[in-house]
């Protein structure tokens, strides 16, 4: 009688396999806090309190495929004048000096390096993504990258795997044209 | 067909159950190097995956070589397993019976050497699921239109109804076995496995009865599945591919070759475990007559090509043949022919049929020809496409002989293993040829 | 990609310097997740957006042509190199040399640092201001000697400011500054001189004539300027309204500009000038020319018969291109090649020139308005003495610029040893070629890409260099070591007021350009920074024939050496005179003729071969009393058989692991024998000794047959049947399914073999386009090179003088509508897209390899290994393309990277993609605009106009493959 | 109820016929017949009715079929990928696939018909069995209840049964 039930464990099993691969890679919300950069750099202060835009610092993100990563002397820009609160913050459980943070960044001006910021949201090379074309038309930076004003240290909140992109590109077609050339592989791979 | 014999019901269990008896040293001689030779086989594989393909001979234009020739060789020979244990079922062909186990088994192993190469020819292996359907988050499927994936799903059709044909066929005999050792270790793996037969006549019934639908099914299956490896070439456009004669030239090919691979299989089982009561003259002399037949139908392919290709007055078409004739791989063809077209002939003649060494010489020669028959028909075909200047010439290299020499390898080790594990002659069906004991002697028949 | 450690060539600070965003492009496959780096500017430089590609307009300088290039930029790294469109040499076409440049810049063997040779015979890195202190005090202690002329300026033809500041420093420091070109035309000029009095070398306009005869000849590979006449000849060559020009190409052997003549004419070696005067004779004695009345007297001497008789040309074959030189006016007849470099060159090019003032060519198809800017060229001699003054220790400090005399100069010129004698040498060259390894100190230039400057390559055409990206090493140019150096030495310090190169030119360009240009200089400046130039106009000059050639002899080429084969050392359209074989695209790209790669042959007629009892691949020695060589044999029909030919440009001993110890140098066993009357060096002057060694190899090729076995991949037409009008042909088959729709785009092609030449420019625009691995010679040898468009080459029987044809055909993806790649996918990794594109999707691909199996064409590549890009040639790869992984399939995407640029960019202006905006690189490279491509769906695109040409025809067409490529049929001169 | 079972071992296949021929004619409905080897005889004498499996196997072998029709058909659909101008749904070559869908569901249903009707479905409420029925022994398993036994193994003795077990639960 056991040897029966055994038996029946076959299928059983191959469907858990199959639901592991589909679901496996599905998309999950990260809850990966993000990596910790040179800089404690808040995007809660600087685009949520603040009310930086994006493109102030990201500025081209509706001229080219990169969004761009503000340089040094970008910083600079306000940070000659702001040198920042001396107090204790909390980013993300780790308390950090305003003031010290931003001294990091005048140091590295001072030395003329850059910062070696570390990448969060990242594609594999054989995905040509480009952010001109989404901004363009008219996605906010927050679909995809999350409400970063509400993040101390910016993280991932999607996996940028091919089933977001294609759910996304299915659903945001507006003719039966459009949808062939959104979901043609060689929009993005190339 | 009953035959004159010293058998009986108790002795055919004790002769069948006596081979499993413990390994011998001879075994142990044959099965220690045969896991060498697999250890070399995956030794050479796993270096082709850390380097790339092109650890192997492969160039331009010539994609397929000696790995999709192995494949092809291996799924021909699980065929006249196949054939030997359904096909002559369905027409009670008596002969079979002896064979039909070993054939079998050498079938679901053959089977299983052969899905190996499809992976191991790929690219990137490591990848090689992408060729199942299976539900995924890039929403994408596979290209059924594709004659590969045709593949995949014949090949491991093939894989799941031989070894369930394989496997419910000896559940009969593996209940016998386990009514007989003593041993705990084997008692408990022998029960398992016979799932509890106790051979009552309800279970006959049902057994029979789905035996039948298995032979059914199993004997399409054989014709579709050498088929779909033959569309696999004669889908493509190629020159020496691209024809409609492939899939039936394939079919008997593939049983050419199996049947010359249970020769040279049950030739020396025979010998070893003294099993000439039960693997006869006879059954030695159907076994030759159906190469006979394969080997002709094989030789009229290879002249119907030709003839088609000149017919045609196609320059690609005829280009290709005269070059398989006559160009660099002209050995290659020339082998071909000699083994699978005049080294049969011989068998017209009772004698040669009867005589076990001459048929072992000759399975021998059936093997290496039907081997070369797919490496000209994959890499000569290649070698010589439409674009003269692409043309290019295949060299094998080591790591795809030691992959070769391990596939062997590696279907000899599961046989060896099978040798010693499961009957290898049916012991039921071995008593349907003897006469049922009765008390008076004039029974029914 | 995460960021290398390794390297140590200031590979941080380069990011420093552009900021890359990310990395530039990543190999497919792998789930690992490196930390990868964003590294930002410090300072953002104006004008550059990440991902947005800036060209810049600059001069080519890997040949004298000169070239205007346009230097793709991104994200601070030069790319992709293509012609510049507004240049008149070239006019946006470019050559494989030009294309390889980058490999140059990006060259792992590239010298990173001024090195200084110790005591030890080491040679260590210095610093810049060392290097310049060092030779300031050379320099210094040397005049201090107060002798004049022991310091010698070693260069090539270095035009415009460059030229000028070297002459002037050397005139400063009481040096001596000599041009020495590889090529230099002396025989030209001095025919010229000699006919016209005119030390000049004018501007051919072949596209103005009707009738081309080259006597050696070879426009499309190096003389003077391949790819001006290649652009040129194209447009002569091409059919059009029923006619087109001939070209006949006279030369002991069928160089790649001789197989695209419509007749070969084999002549016996040195008898060109005979040739030549015998037409000349005909037209006269016929009276098929008003001129030329005074010359018969002259050209009396030149029977048909004796002339017949000594070069090999029948009767028949002179009197027809008497007739049709005559006749099919403007005609013309140049001369170069095996016709220039005997020791009677200057009195054959005499007998040309002759011969084309007889045919009232003069002034009409050749332009002394446009001369080529030769005159800063040292004459031949010039060199000889040097080497005399060098072994005697007439040489103190010796500086070399951009030449490399070990290499190109014969061994028995004596160079070598003579240069070791010098007590000091400096060499400005950026690799480590044979002659640095004669350099006490190397203060390494910048490429082109990477310095300010200017070229001069002819009249009226002002090149502006303008840097394209910051240097990758720590090198200089040697426009500002020159200005250091200067201002290191004591008395001369005030001489340079500019503190940079870079106001040096500006302040050169102001004095001597703006004011004719009517434009403030700021605006002059920028418009040339833009145009790649300043170019003018020059007007043409007339000529007339002098008087005393009346009396002018032709003496006989003489030909020194004991051997049975004359030798010809042909200059190599891909090394030139060896300076690109350190490229490997250039190394990959198969030779035209024989498809062989990253080596050396010689080039055998059949006969000999059996004669001398040898095969393809076979070794011989080929002696020469000065020496021999060993290298393998390529029976070629188109040489003659008491001929042999290999190519100069390879056999270096040094110059970097591509180049070095591979192949021969034939030069190497040349005597050093000179043309009588100008002085030059002249090559074609060798008979040697063949023997075979009874080694073999495999001749490592691309193509392996010769025959297209009836299969009519390459088609020609007559041109009567032309005139007589070609059946309408409907490509389209019909098929099982209704033919596909497509809507907006179809992309596609169409291919003019009449056209195509077989340069090779088209393959290597590729790779760089592309990010297409080299392979090396092994690899190639068992067809594994990855180029994803080819050139085949067939030889093909005909009833030509030469009893051979040759036909070229580009063969690439056909991106066929009916593709029998796609079905047998299992993965789909290739399918059809909507634009008509056949779509290679590499991270899907599996590697199953049966789209190749089944692509009739053969033009997939699989990736076997994991190819690499040794650092820094990895920087040249074009981030708008993924570098594919181990185990993938790839092919011709018809730059599918540019075509989603030009809809993006179409997008932004809100219309569809215009004819013309997207340019796939093969096409863009080519010079001969064989390769037109466009959207088949527009009526109106060239690409779909040229598809509807009577001519066209697709390949294998009986498949039914619906291919996006129609070829046009070449068109054959029939047989007269 | 039937909760004693009578097991009688032959060595002779036409004794064990009589007995079971006997059995029957005296009633007993729950025989089972053991023997080495499938015979028709003893299929003949018990008379079963016709085996079930051949429905799993019509069911599977259609399923199969609509599985293979519907997995071709909807996966192509689900994302049109064109492919050599061949419409997105191309019967021909979806064929092959679903023949092989066919054969192979067909096939595993029929093995799970088998194992389902031999085994897992109990078709006697007692088991008896003799290790040399799987050799040369034929035998006969009545369950009766407590009354018949005897009857039961004098029928057995009667036909020439060898040995005789009774088991009850």
């Amino acid at each position: 009688m056991r040897r029966r039930i055994k038996l029946l464990l076959v299928p059983v099993l191959s469907i858990f396999v199959f639901a592991g691969f589909y679901f496996s890679d599905r998309n999950a919300e990260s809850s990966d806090k993000g990596p910790v950069q040179p800089v404690r750099f808040s995007h809660k202060i600087h685009a949520g309190e603040d009310q930086i835009p994006c493109q102030y610092c990201h500025s081209f993100v509706d001229v080219s495929p990169n969004p761009g990563i503000p340089s040094v002397q970008r910083c600079m820009g306000c940070h000659t004048h702001i040198a920042g609160r001396d107090v204790d913050y909390d980013f993300n459980g780790t308390t950090i000096n305003i003031q010290a943070e931003i001294a990091k960044v005048r140091d590295f001006w001072a030395k003329k390096e850059p910062i070696p910021w570390i990448k969060v949201n990242s594609m594999p090379g054989y995905v040509h993504f480009n952010h001109k074309r989404h901004i363009k038309r008219g996605f906010d930076c927050a679909v995809c990258h999350g409400d970063v004003a509400d993040m101390d240290q910016v993280h991932r909140v999607n996996r940028f795997n091919m089933g977001f992109c294609i759910t996304c590109h299915t659903e945001n077609a507006r003719s039966h044209e459009e949808l062939t050339s959104l979901k043609d592989c060689l929009t993005c791979h190339y | 067909m009953s035959q004159q014999t010293s058998l009986t019901y108790a002795k055919v269990n004790e002769d069948v159950i006596r081979m499993l008896d413990k390994p011998t040293v001879k075994w142990l001689a044959l099965f220690v190097p045969t896991l060498g030779i697999v250890g070399f086989g995956l030794f050479c594989f796993l270096y082709q995956v850390y380097t790339g393909l092109g650890a192997a001979g492969y160039r331009h234009p010539v994609y397929w070589g000696v790995y999709i020739t192995d494949f092809v060789f291996w799924v021909g020979i699980a065929h006249s397993g196949t054939l030997i244990s359904a096909v002559l079922y369905l027409f009670r062909a008596s002969f079979r019976l002896s064979i039909y186990r070993i054939s079998e088994a050498m079938t679901v192993f053959a089977v299983l050497t052969a899905g190996l190469f499809p992976i191991i020819h790929l690219g990137r292996p490591w990848f090689f699921y992408w060729l199942f359907p299976y539900p995924n988050q890039r929403e994408l499927w596979i290209n059924f239109k594709s004659p590969l994936v045709w593949d995949v799903f014949a090949v491991s059709t093939y894989l799941t109804v031989s070894s369930v044909f394989f496997f419910v066929g000896m559940i009969p005999d593996i209940a016998a076995i386990r009514d007989r050792v003593t041993e705990k270790p084997r008692k408990i793996i022998y029960s398992i496995l016979s799932l509890g037969w106790k051979g009552s006549n309800w279970e006959w019934l049902h057994y029979t009865r789905a035996y039948l639908f298995f032979a059914a099914f199993a004997t399409p299956l054989v014709l579709s599945v050498h088929s779909v490896v033959s569309w696999d070439f004669a889908m493509a456009n190629l020159p020496g591919w691209h024809t409609t004669i492939f899939a039936p030239y394939f079919v008997a090919g593939a049983i050419f070759s199996g049947l010359g691979m249970v020769i040279t299989l049950t030739v020396p089982i025979r010998k070893i475990f003294s099993l000439e009561e039960y693997i006869t003259l006879d059954n030695y002399d159907g076994l030759a007559k159906l190469v006979i037949v394969t080997s002709l139908i094989v030789g009229y392919a290879y002249g119907v090509e030709f003839f088609m290709a000149w017919y045609s007055s196609n320059p690609a078409e005829w280009g290709q043949f005269y070059y398989r004739a006559t160009g660099e791989y002209a050995l290659f063809y020339w082998i071909m022919i000699f083994c699978n077209v005049l080294i049969p002939i011989p068998l017209w003649f009772k004698s040669v049929r009867r005589n076990i060494k001459a048929l072992f010489i000759i399975s021998i020669f059936i093997n290496i020809g039907m081997w070369f028959e797919r490496f000209n028909i994959i890499v000569i075909s290649l070698s010589r496409g439409f674009d003269p200047a692409s043309w290019g010439i295949y060299k094998v290299s080591w790591v795809e002989m030691g992959i070769t020499l391990g596939s062997f390898a590696w279907f000899f080790m599961f046989f060896l293993i099978f040798i010693k594990t499961l009957p290898a002659v049916s012991i039921a069906e071995m008593k349907e040829i003897l006469p049922v004991p009765r008390k008076e002697a004039n029974g029914h028949e | 990609m995460s960021q290398d450690k390794k390297g140590g060539i200031r590979r941080r600070d380069f990011l420093k310097i552009i900021g890359v965003a990310g990395g530039t492009a990543a190999v497919t496959g792998g789930c690992s997740e490196p930390v990868e780096q964003l590294i930002p500017y410090v300072i953002p430089p104006e004008g550059i957006i990440p991902g947005v590609p800036n060209w810049y307009a600059s001069t080519c300088r890997e040949c004298p042509a000169g070239c205007g290039i346009l230097v793709k930029n991104r994200e601070g790294r030069a790319i992709k190199i293509e012609g510049n469109p507004k240049h008149p040499v070239n006019k946006g076409a470019s050559c494989a040399q030009g294309q390889a440049m980058l490999q140059g810049l990006y060259n792992p063997d590239r010298t990173r640092s001024p090195l200084l040779l110790n005591d030890l015979g080491k040679r260590r890195p210095t610093g810049w201001e060392n290097a310049q202190t060092l030779l300031a005090e050379k320099i210094d202690e040397i005049r201090k000697k107060g002798q004049n002329g022991r310091i010698v300026f070693l260069s090539d033809n270095v035009t415009g400011t460059l030229g000028a500041l070297i002459d002037d420093w050397m005139e400063a420091i009481g040096g001596v500054h000599i041009s020495y070109e590889t090529y230099a035309y002396e025989p030209l000029r001095e025919a010229n001189k000699r006919t016209f009095g005119i030390d000049k070398i004018p501007t051919y306009n072949i596209d103005k004539a009707k009738y081309l005869l080259s006597f050696g000849a070879d426009f499309m590979e190096t003389w003077l300027s391949p790819t001006y006449y290649t652009t040129q000849f194209s447009d002569m060559h091409s059919f059009r309204d029923g006619s087109m020009g001939k070209f006949v190409h006279v030369e002991p052997r069928a160089s790649l500009t001789g197989v695209n003549a419509d007749e070969w004419v084999s002549i016996t070696p040195g008898t060109e000038g005979l040739l030549a005067l015998g037409i000349a004779n005909v037209i006269v004695s016929e009276g098929l020319s008003q001129r030329g009345g005074e010359l018969s007297g002259l050209l009396g001497g030149y029977a048909i018969d004796k002339v017949s008789e000594a070069t090999g040309v029948s009767t028949d074959t002179i009197r027809q291109i008497a007739r049709e030189f005559s006749s099919m006016q403007p005609s013309l007849a140049i001369g170069g090649g095996t016709a220039m470099t005997s020791t009677n060159a200057t009195e054959t090019l005499i007998a040309i020139n002759i011969l084309n003032y007889v045919a009232g060519n003069i002034g009409v198809t050749i332009d002394f308005g446009r001369t080529l800017n030769t005159d800063g060229i040292s004459p031949f001699r010039d060199i000889l003495s040097l080497v005399d003054s060098m072994s005697d220790g007439g040489v103190d400090l010796l500086m070399v610029y951009n030449v490399n005399p070990v290499f190109t100069l014969p061994k028995s010129a004596g160079f070598e040893d003579a240069i070791s004698r010098v007590p000091f040498v400096v060499s400005f060259s950026s690799f480590m070629d044979e002659t640095t390894e004669k350099a006490h100190l190397i203060m390494p230039d910048n490429t082109t890409i990477e310095s300010w400057g200017d070229f001069i390559p002819s009249a009226g055409i002002h090149g502006l260099i303008q840097p394209a990206m910051t240097p990758v090493f720590n090198t200089k140019s040697t426009g500002d070591v020159i200005l250091a150096v200067t201002a290191n030495i004591e008395d001369l310090k005030e001489k340079y007021k500019e503190a940079s190169y870079y106001d040096y030119l500006r302040e050169s360009w102001k004095t001597a350009y703006s004011s004719q240009a009517g434009l403030s200089f700021d605006s002059f400046w920028n418009k040339a920074l833009e145009n790649g130039g300043y170019y003018s106009d020059v007007q043409p000059v007339q000529v007339s024939l002098s008087g005393g050639l009346s009396g002018a002899a032709l003496p006989e080429a003489e030909f020194s050496g004991d051997g049975d084969y004359f030798l010809i050392a042909y200059p190599s359209y891909k090394y030139y005179d060896g300076r690109g074989a350190n490229k490997p695209w250039l190394q990959e790209l198969p030779d035209a003729l024989s498809t062989g790669v990253w080596d050396s042959w010689v080039e055998v007629h059949p006969d000999t071969a059996s004669r001398l009892g040898v095969e393809l691949g076979d070794y011989v020695v080929i002696e020469s009393p000065q020496g021999s060589i060993e290298t393998q044999v390529y029976p070629y029909p188109g040489i003659r058989p008491d001929t042999v030919a290999v190519m100069i440009g390879q056999g270096h001993t040094s110059y970097g692991r591509y180049a070095k110890d591979r192949g021969v140098n034939p030069v190497g066993i040349l005597p050093l024998a000179t043309d009588k009357l100008s002085g030059g060096f002249a090559w074609f002057t060798s008979k040697v000794k063949l023997t075979r060694t009874g080694k073999h190899a495999q001749f490592v090729q691309t193509q392996y047959t010769t025959h297209q076995h009836d299969r009519g991949i390459a088609q020609e037409v007559t041109l009567t049947e032309m005139q007589k009008g070609l059946p309408p042909v409907d490509h389209e088959l019909p098929g099982f399914y209704p033919p596909k729709e497509y809507a907006k785009y179809r992309w596609g092609m169409a291919i003019d073999l009449q056209k195509c030449t077989g340069c090779g420019a088209c393959i290597t625009a590729c790779y760089a386009e592309n990010n297409i691995p080299f392979v090396g010679k092994e690899l190639v040898a068992k067809r594994r090179d990855m180029a994803w468009i080819k050139i085949e080459r067939y030889f093909e029987k005909s009833d030509n003088k030469a009893g051979f044809e040759t036909r070229f055909l580009p063969m690439l993806c056909q991106h066929c509508g009916n593709a029998p790649c796609e079905p047998v996918c299992p993965v789909y990794a290739t399918y059809h897209n909507p634009e008509g594109l056949n779509g290679m999707v590499y991270n899907r691909c599996v590697g199953t390899r049966y789209c190749s199996n089944n692509c009739s064409y053969s033009v997939r590549k699989f990736n076997w290994f994991q190819y690499k890009f040794p650092e820094p040639l990895d920087w040249q790869l074009n981030p708008d393309v993924t570098v594919r992984g181990v185990g993938v399939m790839e092919k011709c995407t018809f730059c599918v990277q540019r075509i989603n640029y030009a809809k993006d960019q179409a997008k932004d202006k809100g219309r569809d993609v215009l004819d013309g905006e997207v340019q796939v690189a093969c096409a863009q490279a080519c010079g001969s605009d064989a390769i037109v491509f466009g959207n088949l769906k527009d009526p109106e695109s060239k690409a779909s106009r040229l598809s509807k040409n009577e001519r066209g025809y697709k390949v294998l067409h009986t498949l039914n493959t619906q291919s996006s490529i129609t070829y046009l049929k070449k068109v054959k001169w029939d047989k007269a | 109820m039937n909760n004693q079972g009578v097991l009688g071992i032959f060595s002779y296949l036409d004794l064990t016929i009589n007995a079971v021929r006997k059995l029957k004619e005296e009633g007993f409905k729950t025989i089972r017949v053991f023997s080495p080897l499938p015979n028709h005889e003893i299929e003949g004498v018990m008379d079963e009715p016709e085996s079930v499996v051949r429905f799993f196997t019509l069911f599977g072998a259609m399923l199969g079929a609509s599985c293979g029709v519907g997995f071709t058909v909807l996966t192509s659909m689900d994302w049109p990928l064109p492919v050599s101008a061949k419409p997105i749904v191309s019967i021909p070559p979806f064929i092959v696939i679903i023949f092989e869908l066919t054969i192979l569901i067909g096939a595993l249903s029929t093995l799970i018909g088998l194992l389902v009707n031999s085994r897992l479905r109990k078709n006697a409420p007692i088991d008896m069995y003799d290790p040399r029925f799987s050799e040369d022994k034929f035998g006969i398993m009545v369950a009766c209840d407590k009354g018949n036994v005897e009857k039961v193994q004098d029928i057995l003795n009667s036909h020439g049964a060898e040995e005789i077990k009774v088991d009850g639960i």
